[in-house]
């Protein structure tokens, strides 16, 4: 979908400093949000790709507001709330009644984790199909609108570029997010030079990007 | 007011988290064991140090360096760096002709078994947005000049090959052990922000 | 700019509800701040098309969080800083010191107005070129990367239209905006079928936007 | 955090609103009163009843239609109505086969001589984002069941033309004057998120 998450080459986000001795959690909340969200794929019945797609699914304002470990807390609450595990609105009446406020906290939720297979444990897979493509095809992005989960970025969208690796098949993400199946495909590793995506005043750059099979064509 | 759907009074995060974990907690789901285990990996067993002993090894054995060039997954699951976030490893080299830089547009994938969970840096939109676009300029503002005559390729992990940069090692570190090397590596340099200084 | 104003197409934002009812400002500080904001560009020295860039430099999270009116009160506050009107960081001081903290406001700023010249008031121009393009055009939006102002939104970029009207000619924002000039040109209304902006699958419809003649090329 | 570069603890809006006025206020810049007569002008003097008197005498005059049609800012300066956001005004008229509707993709602009300020839907990114790429949907979620014979044509206002819908006039209205006809045009129906219902 093209949301907020789809960064790559907007504009205006402003420079970013590091800071080489950050902690890995600035706060106590963060590292315990942290873990909820890296154990709602399980508690929930989903998936990773899932999880990513909830990050997309949260608006602009939840995506930005507590940041990054807010985004897992929020995307860990959507999942646990889609699956039936907990009801909409438990966690904020919950934290509510934590400060001191008295309000109630709906009732249970019914169970409704999504039915699907899996066809093992993580992403890749093997398949059968050859590959449609070969190091050094010329291959166009494709011109899709996904309104789902997708991991083609739009930046590269209808642009042209060259395979330069085949990487090991994978689920497609634009599927299991949705829980539809796994259409695992060929992945390959696509250059694009950086004229073609900004222009000829460009900066000049090669973006190396990894695209699914059904996401690129021949030129 | 338009565009903010968030109830105007909405608790803290810090707040809703305690909630949510007493709501898991009730229902048995989850117990603050485990989510202390959880915290304790990211923050003392996995991070940097580990990217940095790769790097150091790859740096003074040459045939570990072919295994790690050719594959990397395999590489480094001689150290026992494995799990989630690094199914597929690909290391990249920095050479006097190319620097290698990683991203995540879309998230803030990362090759967690070598490096950790990222740093703020990585997950800030300004660096999602930005280095694709004006690698240099970019990585100028961050404090490292890339050469002029070095080619920039920015490497955005859009599926489940996680990137990690073998960087160049320093001059005048001949006389060092893989320990001593594994001190100098940075986690800016093993994502090609910074470079490695003896 | 690719910036977070240029929304048409984008997903994520959620729904939207008509209260028929709504007062024009919501609080006193709404209408202070718009009456501040409309007053900004003369006070600044600046103008219309500096005023709407100042909105797309406003950080995300700023344009966001304090609805319309909050970005009003931020341009207005940026192109006065910009112009040295006021100092940089002063709103903020006087606004903790109204909050009661103990704060050091900033001293003065030295005025620094763009120095620009206008062919006339508005936008609206006459100018003696013809058009050059006819109401029947097939055209196609140019392929541009702007990082600057610019009128032209992402959504159309590359798509193939047919230009429906000639609209008066008028200042072109991409220059006004940096008070490089006004390089006044055509304008044309353009249609676009919106199988073409969003694929085959989208909602029948036609999309009819103005364009500047530099933002065409001929098909 | 990262993505966030607000103050922590910065005033809130209202505040900071005052902090500027006074500033400006002690430099001589403006005055309280010059404040209070534009508000008074958006809140009091001009809005949406100037464009329904538009409406409705297009509606009772053949005539004033003509010319609206043809030159929509000589015919609304007939009525004293122009300035700001009023250069060029294009009249679109909705018909049995075509609905029209208004949106600024890029800020908001918004023909304020003839409805004064937008409202907030007008304004929301949802109605932004959403009325050029699946219009119908969005008109009905928004309460407008677009009939499915008549197309959908979306006016995305991104130069310094200002739009303004002519909605149809509905039926059993024949008896009313051009104030009864005005008083039924309502905002939405003259930005074409709604239709004039007797």
């Amino acid at each position: 979908m093209d949301g907020l998450h789809d960064m790559g080459g907007k504009q205006g986000w402003g420079t970013v400093a590091v800071d080489p001795d950050e902690p890995v959690f600035a706060t106590e909340w963060e590292g315990r949000a942290f873990a909820m969200g890296a154990m709602s794929g399980g508690l929930s019945g989903t998936n990773l790709d899932a999880f990513r797609h909830a990050l997309e699914r949260l608006h602009p304002m939840e995506y930005l507001i507590d940041g990054y470990y807010g985004r897992w807390l929020a995307c860990a609450e959507l999942l646990l709330v889609d699956s039936g595990i907990i009801p909409a609105g438990a966690v904020e009446a919950r934290a509510q009644k934590l400060l001191g406020n008295d309000v109630d906290e709906p009732t249970e939720a019914v169970e409704n984790k999504p039915q699907y297979e899996r066809g093992g444990g993580g992403s890749l897979r093997q398949i059968d199909a050859a590959p449609g493509f070969a190091v050094g095809d010329k291959v166009r992005a494709r011109d899709m609108h996904v309104s789902g989960h997708t991991r083609m970025p739009s930046y590269i969208r209808g642009r042209d570029g060259v395979v330069s690796a085949i990487r090991p098949a994978a689920v497609l993400p634009d599927a299991t997010a949705h829980f539809t199946g796994e259409d695992a495909q060929h992945v390959y590793t696509v250059d694009f030079d950086s004229t073609t995506l900004w222009g000829p005043d460009a900066e000049p750059a090669t973006l190396k990007i990894d695209l699914f099979e059904s996401y690129m064509e021949a030129r | 007011m338009t565009a903010n759907p968030l109830p105007e009074n909405r608790a803290p995060a810090a707040i809703r988290t305690e909630a949510l974990e007493a709501i898991l907690t009730e229902k048995g789901l989850v117990n603050a064991g485990g989510i202390d285990g959880l915290i304790n990996r990211f923050v003392n067993d996995v991070g940097p140090m580990n990217g940095a002993r790769v790097v150091a090894k790859a740096w003074a054995d040459p045939e570990f360096k072919e295994r790690l060039m050719s594959d990397g997954t395999a590489a480094v699951g001689e150290f026992g760096f494995s799990g989630p976030q690094g199914e597929h490893i690909v290391v990249v080299e920095n050479s006097d002709d190319t620097h290698n830089v990683v991203v995540c547009t879309l998230c803030s994938c990362y090759p967690w078994p070598l490096l950790g969970l990222p740093p703020n840096w990585y997950k800030d939109p300004a660096y999602r947005s930005r280095v694709v676009r004006e690698p240099r300029k970019l990585l100028g503002e961050m404090g490292l000049d890339v050469a002029p005559e070095k080619d920039i390729t920015v490497w955005d992990s859009s599926a489940e090959n996680r990137y990690f940069v073998l960087p160049q090692r320093p001059a005048g570190t001949e006389d060092l052990d893989e320990e001593q090397l594994a001190a100098l590596v940075t986690r800016e340099a093993m994502v090609g922000v910074a470079v490695v200084q003896a």
